[in-house]
């Protein structure tokens, strides 16, 4: 509805105004001293911490551990999980018994596997990064396999009428079919994903900004806690911006097949 | 089709049978530690052990009565703020990217705040918890209002409907689909905040006797509590939510977006 | 001069898998379709029309009886028999030139053949302008021709047609008849046309062939001796061949409907 | 998300096309709350008529004295953390004795809530317990 950059500048700015105003509302509050400063730090104590730890550099390795560990789960098992999920998907036989066992580790997987991860793995980087890979790649291979098997018959007939064989059933409706579902999948995996890290990053290493704001409440420094949950809730939007609406825009939106919301 | 469901059961059976055997081979077989991989039947001992201790019952008992704590929240705060917040165009537009913005930082990254703010008690467990499912339930029942399509709104207007009547009858209605959506995407994100905090806070609950476990390396019983976790999602989810989202959904056909 | 479809003798049941109730959709259908002919088939709902097309197109197996197309059996579905479903069935993701090559690409015809034999039919169909479109832009009209291009682009022997027009608003549907009659005289196509409307199964068809009720046997074949040339919009006003044929075609129908098993 | 993404069909793989889904859909939820409200409550009752055979009768007086109470609580294994932390949310813990736990300055109410946990075998007075 917005045309060109300057609709473009209006909107931003137009959704920029509430954090404003929330600003405003919590620099009056601590102003009058409503809370003592452990419980509720002013914005500008917050604006310093978080100015402080981007010059002394801690707040990047701590991002860079995080995103780090987002970046190469997501590698790692989207593409996995895909092709996986499409080779069981086409399988008859098997994969009507193989979804249900995916449903179940679909349901089961995140932060629940981490006491396992620990014992196997111990504390540290290759526990959290299992924690991400599972929860990514059980729902991404969940919804690549439901999606794929929900494609209506309609265009395999359509396709096999023209004289495809199984190969062009595969790769001319089967996949495409299932593209709403992967990116649903892919979406999901994120949200869970970068929910999964920070809780495992509390417990069981010692970098990242899940450590960096669990860490900081065994001290009390209340305002690097506001930094680090300003940094995860500013880096989800981007990953959501920069990765996921992209594919969706390329892939599902174009072809206008229903890609459910968030 | 009847072949095919014989068919599928035994697939069920040898799958089932296989990984089994597979299982409790490699658990006595594999050269390490006893505790890294215990067999099937450990897991069952497990479960008779703290069924006949009475732990099991009150884990269980303390993390469903949490979760549907919170989806009661959800269902009857939740919806009403969410269509609330949705219903005028001027505090849905001010209320959308304040609610992405806090729906993203999920329960669990507010914890260590909690933490500080309620201490190590029952209390920042239900804040997480409530917090991690309120504002999904909240972000897609404005979603669902919003995106009513305007015909319904103006048919009704054509009819000399009162605004009253248009949010009773179009606006309520048309976004049942979302709200569905929004209580099941909530609970799945508490459920998962739920079992985190009580791993962090200590609190009796499947999270605390999972991790707990792992202190004392009774890995059996990590297992027997991460299969209930899946299992009482599944139960969950599929008793209570999936009916939910396709009573809204099937009643109207209506495809979201 | 051998029949270019002959069916003999056939039957098909449906059973259902949880019930194992057996539901006699078709029995004794006996057919013969001339090469070139453009042959319509209407019947009361529930007689098997659909079937019957399925079966042809190789994608149902029958229960028993003979299918022989060029006197060679039909076993399963094959570009000889081009398909146009009720449904459209055209792919979300691929654009209409994309969806009308597709064909084309399956037979691996090279991309510069292809894109010629495209742009005919685009111009045939009536879809200049719109090749670069995905289905969802397009209206349900717009969509049928874009299944019928596909269709004939791939040059089939015999096109089967299962109620194509249904979910096509009445003025794009006689369009869409008129277009169809227009490419039958150009292509000289042996056309197989479900359809529960009478008129149109009139209007269209060199024969008619009336199926019973269920279970679906061949009542009736009504010749309609009008010209491919004179079958225009003005037809259906007010001509008396045309109006015979129309009351003769119900009658056989309207006998057929009260009477399902 | 579609309604899939999350949930699965592992309990209805072959479901009755004659039932219409909408009918079934009601059934199997309500019949799932009904089960649940059905389970608890004979529970609660199961524990509740069971919790007195628990409690060694000489405790009686001091019950309806209404004063705080010194119990040994016999249990069926060796109480394991779990156990010791939940009494103490009820009283004193003064010790532990194989699978007895001495608990002490208990009020009655908390007494008769302990009796129904089934895991407890017997409640009877300290001072016997010791010996």
């Amino acid at each position: 509805m917005m045309h060109g950059w300057r609709g473009g500048v209006r909107a931003f700015g137009r959704g920029l105004l509430p954090f404003a105003i929330i600003l405003i509302v919590w620099a009056l509050a601590t102003r009058a001293g409503v809370l003592p400063a452990i419980f509720l730090p002013s914005p500008g104590d917050v604006a310093r911490t978080a100015w402080a730890m981007l010059k002394d550099g801690s707040l990047w390795i701590n991002i860079g551990a995080s995103l780090g560990r987002v970046i190469v789960s997501l590698v790692v098992s989207v593409p996995l999980a895909v092709g996986l999920g499409i080779f069981v998907g086409l399988r008859r036989r098997l994969s009507p018994v193989v979804e249900p066992i995916a449903g179940f580790f679909n349901a089961l997987s995140g932060i629940a596997w981490l006491p396992l991860a620990v014992t196997w793995f111990g504390l540290g980087w290759v526990s959290v990064t299992f924690i991400m890979f599972n929860t990514i790649f059980f729902l991404v291979f969940y919804n690549t396999l439901v999606g794929v098997r929900s494609v209506p018959r309609i265009f395999e007939h359509a396709v096999r009428t023209l004289g495809g064989s199984r190969r062009h059933v595969i790769f001319q409706v089967l996949i495409p079919g299932a593209m709403p579902n992967i990116v649903t999948g892919i979406r999901m995996s994120i949200g869970f994903g970068w929910r999964a890290l920070i809780a495992a990053e509390m417990i069981a290493t010692s970098t990242g900004l899940g450590f960096l704001i669990y860490n900081a409440s065994n001290f009390h420094q209340t305002d690097t806690i506001f930094v680090g949950i300003v940094t995860i809730g500013i880096l989800w939007l981007l990953t959501d911006r920069l990765i996921l609406q992209p594919i969706e825009r390329w892939t599902v939106e174009r072809w206008g097949l229903v890609s459910s919301s968030r | 089709m009847g072949r095919r469901y014989w068919e599928i059961t035994s697939t069920w059976v040898v799958i089932l049978a296989a990984s089994i055997a597979a299982w409790s081979l490699a658990a006595a077989t594999l050269p390490v530690p006893d505790y890294f991989l215990p067999p099937p039947s450990a897991v069952l001992s497990a479960f008779g052990d703290l069924m006949a201790k009475g732990m099991l019952p009150t884990f269980v008992g303390e993390s469903l009565r949490r979760i549907l704590l919170a989806a009661l929240l959800g269902l009857f705060v939740g919806v009403p703020i969410g269509l609330l917040l949705g219903i005028s165009r001027g505090t849905a537009d001010f209320a959308y990217p304040v609610l992405n913005f806090f729906q993203s930082v999920s329960g669990i990254a507010w914890l260590p705040l909690l933490l500080i703010w309620f201490g190590f008690g029952e209390r920042t467990i239900l804040v997480a918890v409530n917090y991690t499912v309120l504002f999904p339930v909240i972000f897609n029942a404005l979603l669902g209002v919003r995106s009513v399509p305007p015909i319904y709104v103006n048919v009704l207007r054509t009819l000399g409907a009162s605004r009253w009547r248009i949010v009773r009858d179009v606006l309520v209605p048309g976004a049942l689909p979302n709200i569905a959506m929004g209580v099941r995407l909530g609970l799945a994100y508490g459920w998962r905040a739920l079992i985190a905090a009580e791993m962090l806070v200590g609190a009796n609950g499947l999270g605390f006797m999972i991790f707990n476990a792992q202190a004392f390396h009774l890995t059996a019983r990590i297992m027997l509590g991460m299969g209930i976790i899946g299992a009482l999602w599944l139960a969950l989810d599929y008793f209570l939510l999936r009916p939910l989202e396709e009573a809204t959904i099937a009643r109207w056909g209506m495809v979201q977006r | 001069m051998t029949a270019k479809i002959t069916i003999r003798g056939l039957r098909h049941e449906y059973v259902n898998p949880f019930t194992r109730e057996r539901v006699v959709a078709l029995d004794g259908v006996d057919l013969e379709v001339e090469d070139g002919e453009f042959l319509t088939v209407v019947g009361p709902s529930g007689c098997g029309k659909t079937t019957l097309l399925n079966i042809l197109a190789g994608l149902l197996p029958k229960t028993r009886g003979t299918v022989l197309l060029d006197g060679r059996e039909v076993t399963g579905p094959g570009p000889d028999r081009g398909v146009v479903f009720q449904e459209f069935a055209i792919m979300p993701w691929r654009t209409v030139e994309k969806n009308i090559a597709h064909g084309l690409e399956i037979q691996s015809v090279p991309k510069e053949e292809r894109a010629a034999i495209v742009r005919r039919f685009v111009e045939l169909v009536g879809l200049g302008g719109f090749e670069r479109k995905y289905p969802h832009e397009l209206s349900g009209g717009m969509k049928q021709r874009v299944a019928v291009a596909r269709t004939l682009a791939a040059n089939p022997e015999v096109m089967l047609m299962d109620e194509p027009f249904a979910a096509v608003d009445s003025q794009t549907r006689i369009t869409l008849q008129e277009e169809l009659n227009a490419i039958a005289q150009a292509t000289r196509k042996t056309i197989l046309f479900v359809t529960h409307s009478v008129e149109e199964a009139v209007f269209l068809g060199d024969r008619c062939c009336v199926l019973s009720g269920r279970p679906g046997r061949v009542k009736a074949l009504v010749p309609v001796r009008i010209p491919r040339e004179r079958r225009g919009w003005k037809l259906l006003m007010s001509d008396p061949t045309f109006d015979a044929a129309k009351e003769k075609v119900f009658g056989l129908v309207r006998e057929e409907v009260g009477k399902e098993v | 998300m579609d309604g899939g993404a999350l949930g699965l069909s592992l309990l209805e793989p072959m479901k009755g096309s004659a039932m219409s889904r909408l009918v079934l859909l009601r059934h199997r939820s309500v019949v799932f709350l009904l089960v649940m409200a059905v389970a608890w409550g004979g529970w609660q009752l199961f524990l509740a008529m069971t919790a007195p055979q628990r409690i060694d009768p000489a405790l009686q007086p001091a019950l309806s004295a209404g004063a705080p109470v010194a119990v040994a609580v016999t249990l069926g294994f060796a109480p394991e953390n779990f156990h010791i932390r939940l009494f103490q949310s009820y009283g004193v813990v003064s010790g532990v004795r194989g699978t007895t736990v001495l608990l002490n300055r208990v009020s009655p109410d908390d007494l008769r809530r302990i009796a129904r946990y089934y895991w407890v075998k017997r409640i009877s007075v300290q001072s016997e317990g010791v010996r």
